[in-house]
């Protein structure tokens, strides 16, 4: 029975690698990031004349500025840092006429520009980018955090509310695997890695691609075929969202914050097993975390942590 | 009764011996109160706004009784050296405080004088004053991350209980 | 002849004030003035000085209910008792507005046959030693 | 005349109920209540309040609230809890001993087991000049004169040896401690052990004496004129002279009564404990 | 790194405020920030308090359910050697038991049936629970030793590090913590609540706490010397300590001479104090005489090591008194002489 799951497992994967050559996961790694590397540049060469747009900051105390930005190349970010040190360092998301905006983004137009931090007086969009941006983190700590010899598949991350308790990241792991249960330990190299992530400071580069492109970047993974084509179905424009943090590429619904250092307290918390699925035995690692600037008292954090152990329930 | 480890063992003894004497110490104190009174927020050494804080309140609590009663009047005559404020006591001050128990006052350490004496340096004032205020708001909001994480937790743990309780 | 110039009413003669007046704070030591109050000849008439506590028979010099004091009474040497005193002795036992002796034989038998004032009643643990003194008190408190 | 003679009758009920030891002192109290009646001030004798028809007639008042003192807790930053267990020591006491409400200026007959008197009990009859101590530790002193000797007893009010307490009359005086009386004329502390107790009706309220003292002549054994006492129930103008009462203000803090620091108003405390110990003495 | 940016951030944060403050842009001058006058510069990273960003609806949670936790904990330990309970033994001469943690009241009369007075003190024990067991190796190799801990403090003040001691016990972190030497026999589970009951009336105990300080005191208050007359010629001597000893010879002062300084706020024993009454339902010692220490201050109550009061000592409850053992016990416990202020009159 196992022997033919296995057999299974392995076609629809070989089927989906048909067309690349076998790599291991780090090389993969490495292939998927030139691939966004190779587009990222293609679109940068789109706009070859330095064009000027108007960008009139929104914000308390800023009202009123108006900052001249090369159309296709300036980013929110770039904005910030022709304001203070205290913006640069404490935005974490853009909102570009009400819309919200990754940091790193290129503006196409002239736009009025509200830098969003985590202490405003309604941080609920940056809370959710928040919260998407460290299950984007811990899918890429689980990604990497695996011996050569075992696969893992990194599912749609689900959108879960803040008020929730905890951030949530579903895998598949290898099935020689659907035996462990990982232990204290585990968890805590967990944590340790994604705190090691933290302390570099990466940002994450946001990129919308047609979905062709991104589904020779996903090449090698099946599911995340499907799931190009679900979010390409799904959004108005055809195109689809793809970030990279360090070398690992990522899909993503909605924006993610500017950069993983603003991450300040951060834990993997427990993983659950749910249900023998499409793919395999489906997982959902979780975690809490809270940003810099709102760290919370160890005894806060200790009630809080607690409960980031218990399953999350999707609906 | 002040809070500190001293009032705890100086057998009541809690008053802090400034100024030439027990009158000299009144005398300043009430100087100092006064000077409060009317400009509602003063700048004066630690200790002597420290000092000069309970009696602050304590005539707040005499001036809520309303001016028709004797000893609130009498405590107001004497601890306001200058008698046009007594009207303010009770109608601005009192007024102000209606719904407040304790707490009308409020102090804050300043850096020490650059006189010769580098003595310690505090703000006082009373609270509600027309002036802008001594720290900064507290920017905390219900919305922000941990704010909303516990919500999630106390809302989780009533129904927690609630359930337990049906059952 | 400093009690005569007071002008006290008569009955203020048998008061105590012009006998002793030390202080109240250790009950009876040497130089204390005292007020004899049994019916003896001896501390009963007149004399210039009042009669005053010359030793006291204790071990810290400091004689309380029921100790024994050496008394220079009308240019004599003689033993008293104390039967009472001004300082606050322990709760539940009288105080007195004097310090009052009864004077005593060597063998500790009175010398008068008639105790006036009111004599504390714990001065019975003495009973063994002092019988005949306790059997002519008049009153107890 | 009627009422020169209205007073010689008080004055006879008076002798009539006190029985006097001495016959010389008797004559000396009469006549110095005499020679003070001819005077401009008589001294103010609250005769017994006989007539209980005249309650009834009246309409019906609550009783007299009264806590003893020894309940308040002094100004102090000691757990609640403390007082509170000694408080529940006191009403398990005030169970088997009944400790009725006195004040300092009360005539109290108080009996004690006292293993050296006669048949082990030993009673004495005094003017309450003092009442000290909180909680358990809580006494007052009983003042007499007896035989010509001054007699003070300081009793505790929770010792075991206390066998009951009678109060023979109820009445305030104008001061909150009469230590003074030890240096005042020995009439005015000279009390009868056989007096019957004089009964006041629970809701009356007590009455303050505002008799006023003379005193012996000086050194007193505290200036009594020294502001820090404020006594009022001396006769200060009959020893002492303008002169000296105008230097005694020397000492006078006219600042204390409006420090606010030295305040401790116990009102409430007052009210929540009486009706603690109410609630616990009728269990 | 972390840390630095942080700082970095919280400077760049002030200075913001500061710089909308001098700098009003346009339409900035409404802004409630540009009004700020006293504003703390944190440096270091750990510094914030604890309920800095938190809603005051949100703190008035917290509180309550550390509250409740602490009574969780504190009820679940009633009864804490159901599941793996520690082997008791019996009392044993030599047997050294552990102590308590008291809190001092203060100070009472209480009168025998003779009539006499005794002053005692009021201890109450509070919240007094064993914290952690450390075998005779882990200890000093002579004994073994019990942690005990009493009167619960708030988390939201103490480091990380203090609150995990009490981890392993599962009770609330307490205010202080004392070791006491135990013998083998007597050692408890961490965990064990500790009650008043442990201490029988008419038992000795010895009492340690820090005595109140007195500040920098002279000789004679410090250590009773005479001083010198006030009068008779005296010129500027008249508390002051006198000759320090001899001169030519030994040319020194001695070590330990006895001069001027800090008196009190040591730690000192009051030995062979006897326990006359324990009130079981509030948990309160009564102590005979006075004890160390301020009012409200923390003491160490153990049985006493005086040789003359071990008679009085033998058979105590061993190695505790365990609240849901087969004793019954009445609310007030006395001493056989002790006045009970119920009880009728004595003759």
């Amino acid at each position: 029975m196992a022997s033919r799951r296995l057999c299974e497992m392995a076609q629809r994967r070989l089927v989906s690698s048909a067309a690349a050559e076998r790599l291991t996961a780090s090389e993969l790694r490495s292939w998927r990031s030139s691939l966004f590397s190779k587009e990222q540049a293609r679109q940068r060469s789109l706009h070859p004349r330095v064009e000027k747009i108007e960008v009139t900051m929104d914000a308390p105390g800023l009202q009123g500025t108006l900052l001249v930005m090369n159309k296709g190349t300036s980013t929110p970010y770039s904005c910030a840092r022709h304001l203070t040190e205290w913006h640069v360092s404490s935005a974490a998301l853009a909102l570009v006429d009400g819309e919200p905006w990754h940091m790193h983004r290129p503006l196409t137009r002239s736009c009025s520009l509200t830098l969003l931090t985590f202490r405003d007086a309604n941080p609920q969009l940056v809370n959710q980018a928040y919260w998407r941006s460290c299950a984007a983190l811990l899918g890429q700590v689980l990604d990497n955090a695996f011996k050569e010899e075992y696969s893992v598949e990194l599912l749609k991350i689900p959108e879960v509310p803040v008020t929730a308790g905890a951030f949530c990241c579903d895998v598949v792991l290898d099935p020689q695997l659907d035996s462990w249960t990982p232990s204290e330990e585990n968890l805590r190299s967990l944590t340790r890695e994604a705190q090691q992530l933290m302390l570099k400071d990466l940002p994450w580069e946001p990129l919308e691609v047609m979905p062709t492109v991104a589904l020779e970047i996903f090449s090698h993974s099946r599911y995340k075929q499907e799931e190009v084509e679900q979010m390409a179905a799904n959004s108005p424009s055809g195109a689809v969202s793809v970030y990279r943090c360090g070398e690992h590429v990522t899909l993503a619904e909605g924006p993610l914050v500017a950069r993983t250092g603003l991450c300040s307290q951060y834990e993997v918390t427990a993983l659950h097993t749910l249900r023998e699925g499409q793919w395999g035995l489906q997982r959902r690692a979780q975690g809490l975390s809270l940003p810099l600037n709102l760290t919370a008292h160890h005894t806060v954090w200790r009630k809080l942590r607690k409960r980031a152990e218990k399953l999350v329930e999707i609906p | 009764m002040r809070l500190t480890v001293r009032a705890l063992i100086s057998h009541g003894r809690v008053a802090r011996r400034i100024g030439l004497g027990p009158e000299s110490r009144i005398n300043m104190l009430r100087n100092i109160l006064t000077g409060l009174v009317r400009h509602e927020r003063i700048e004066t050494t630690r200790a002597r706004a420290d000092e000069v804080r309970f009696y602050a309140e304590k005539l707040i609590d005499y001036a809520k009784k309303g001016d028709t009663n004797k000893k609130s009047m009498e405590m107001a005559d004497f601890w306001l050296t200058e008698k046009d404020l007594i009207p303010k006591l009770f109608r601005v001050l009192a007024p102000r405080f209606e719904n407040q128990s304790g707490g009308y006052t409020l102090m804050a350490r300043i850096p020490n004088r650059e006189n010769l004496d580098r003595a310690a340096m505090a703000v006082l004032e009373y609270k509600g004053n027309p002036f802008p205020p001594l720290f900064p708001v507290k920017r905390t909001h219900e919305l922000n991350l941990v704010n909303q994480l516990l919500k999630g937790y106390r809302e989780e743990k009533a129904k927690l209980t609630t359930e337990t309780r049906d059952s | 002849m400093a009690f005569s110039s007071m002008t006290l009413p008569k009955m203020l003669t048998t008061h105590y004030r012009s006998f002793s007046v030390s202080t109240v704070v250790t009950a009876l030591q040497k130089l204390t003035r005292v007020r004899v109050v049994d019916n003896s000849s001896l501390g009963n008439s007149p004399y210039h000085r009042s009669p005053r506590v010359i030793h006291v028979y204790t071990k810290n010099g400091v004689g309380k209910v029921g100790d024994t004091v050496l008394l220079a009474i009308k240019g004599q040497k003689k033993k008293a008792l104390i039967v009472g005193h001004k300082m606050p002795g322990s709760r539940m036992s009288p105080r007195f507005d004097s310090n009052n002796v009864v004077l005593i034989e060597e063998n500790g038998n009175p010398t008068g046959t008639r105790i006036k004032a009111p004599i504390p009643t714990h001065l019975r643990k003495l009973e063994g030693d002092y019988s005949k003194l306790l059997a002519i008190a008049q009153r107890f408190v | 005349m009627a009422a020169c003679t209205q007073r010689t009758g008080a004055l006879a009920r008076l002798i009539q109920n006190v029985q006097f030891h001495h016959e010389r002192m008797f004559s000396v109290f009469s006549l110095r209540l005499q020679a003070a009646g001819s005077g401009d001030k008589p001294p103010t004798f609250t005769p017994p309040s006989k007539p209980v028809i005249l309650d009834k007639s009246k309409p019906e008042e609550a009783a007299r609230r009264f806590v003893s003192p020894e309940f308040i807790p002094p100004r102090q930053r000691t757990a609640p809890l403390k007082f509170f267990l000694e408080r529940k020591d006191m009403i398990q006491r005030r169970r088997v001993l009944n400790i009725p409400e006195f004040y300092v200026g009360s005539v109290l007959s108080v009996t004690t087991s006292d293993p050296h008197a006669s048949n082990n009990t030993n009673r004495f009859v005094g003017i309450c000049i003092q009442r000290s101590g909180k909680g358990l530790g809580a006494t007052f002193i009983l003042r007499n004169i007896i035989d010509g000797q001054g007699v003070e007893i300081c009793y505790e009010l929770y010792n075991p040896r206390m066998k009951h307490i009678e109060v023979l009359k109820l009445e305030k005086r104008l001061d909150d401690n009469l230590m003074y009386l030890r240096d005042a004329l020995p009439e005015y502390s000279t009390f009868a052990f056989d007096v019957k107790p004089v009964h006041l009706s629970p809701t009356q309220e007590v009455p303050v004496n505002e008799m006023k003292v003379r005193m012996k002549p000086r050194p007193w054994s505290k200036r009594w004129e020294r502001p820090k006492f404020n006594i009022k129930g001396i006769r200060f103008d009959l020893c002492l002279t303008p002169e000296q009462m105008e230097h005694a203000q020397k000492w006078a803090e006219p600042w204390r009564q409006y420090d606010m620091l030295k305040e401790y108003d116990t009102s409430t405390l007052e009210e929540k404990i009486y009706q603690e110990v109410q609630a616990e003495l009728r269990k | 790194m972390a840390v630095w940016t942080c700082r970095l951030l919280r400077l760049s944060d002030a200075l913001v405020y500061r710089a909308t403050a001098i700098l009003p842009r346009t339409g900035a001058g409404t802004s409630p920030l540009g009004s700020v006058l006293v504003h703390c510069v944190r440096t270091a990273k750990t510094s914030t308090w604890w309920d800095e960003h938190l809603t005051a609806d949100n703190v008035e949670f917290l509180k309550r359910d550390v509250a409740e936790d602490y009574s969780r904990l504190t009820a679940a330990k009633l009864n804490p050697l159901k599941d793996e309970p520690w082997p008791r033994h019996e009392w044993e001469e030599q047997s050294r038991r552990v102590g308590l943690v008291a809190v001092k009241l203060g100070m009472m009369p209480m009168w025998t049936k003779s009539g006499d007075r005794h002053v005692v003190t009021m201890l109450q024990v509070q919240d007094c629970h064993v914290i952690k067991h450390m075998p005779k190796d882990e200890y000093d190799g002579r004994s073994a030793a019990l942690v005990v801990g009493a009167k619960n403090v708030s988390p939201f003040y103490r480091s990380v590090e203090y609150l995990e001691k009490f981890q392993n016990a599962g009770v609330p972190p307490k205010q202080k913590l004392t070791t006491f030497r135990v013998t083998e026999n007597a050692v408890i589970k961490p965990g064990t609540p500790l009650y008043a009951a442990h201490f029988r009336p008419g038992q000795y105990v010895d009492i340690t706490a820090k005595t109140i300080g007195k500040g920098f005191q002279g000789v004679m208050k410090r250590w009773g010397f005479k001083g010198q007359p006030a009068t008779h010629g005296q010129t500027k001597t008249h508390r002051r300590p006198g000759s320090l000893g001899p001169g030519g010879d030994p040319a020194k002062v001695f070590k330990g001479k006895k001069m001027p300084g800090r008196m009190g706020n040591v730690y000192d024993t009051a030995f062979g104090l006897k326990v006359w009454r324990v009130n079981t339902k509030n948990n309160i010692l009564y102590v005979n005489g006075s004890v160390p220490g301020h009012r409200n201050c923390l003491v160490k109550v153990r049985d006493t090591v005086l040789p003359r009061h071990l008679e009085k000592n033998k058979n105590p409850p061993f190695p505790t008194y365990f609240a849901d053992g087969d004793e019954e016990l009445p609310e007030d416990l006395y001493t056989e002489d002790m006045f009970q202020f119920g009880e009728p009159l004595p003759e």
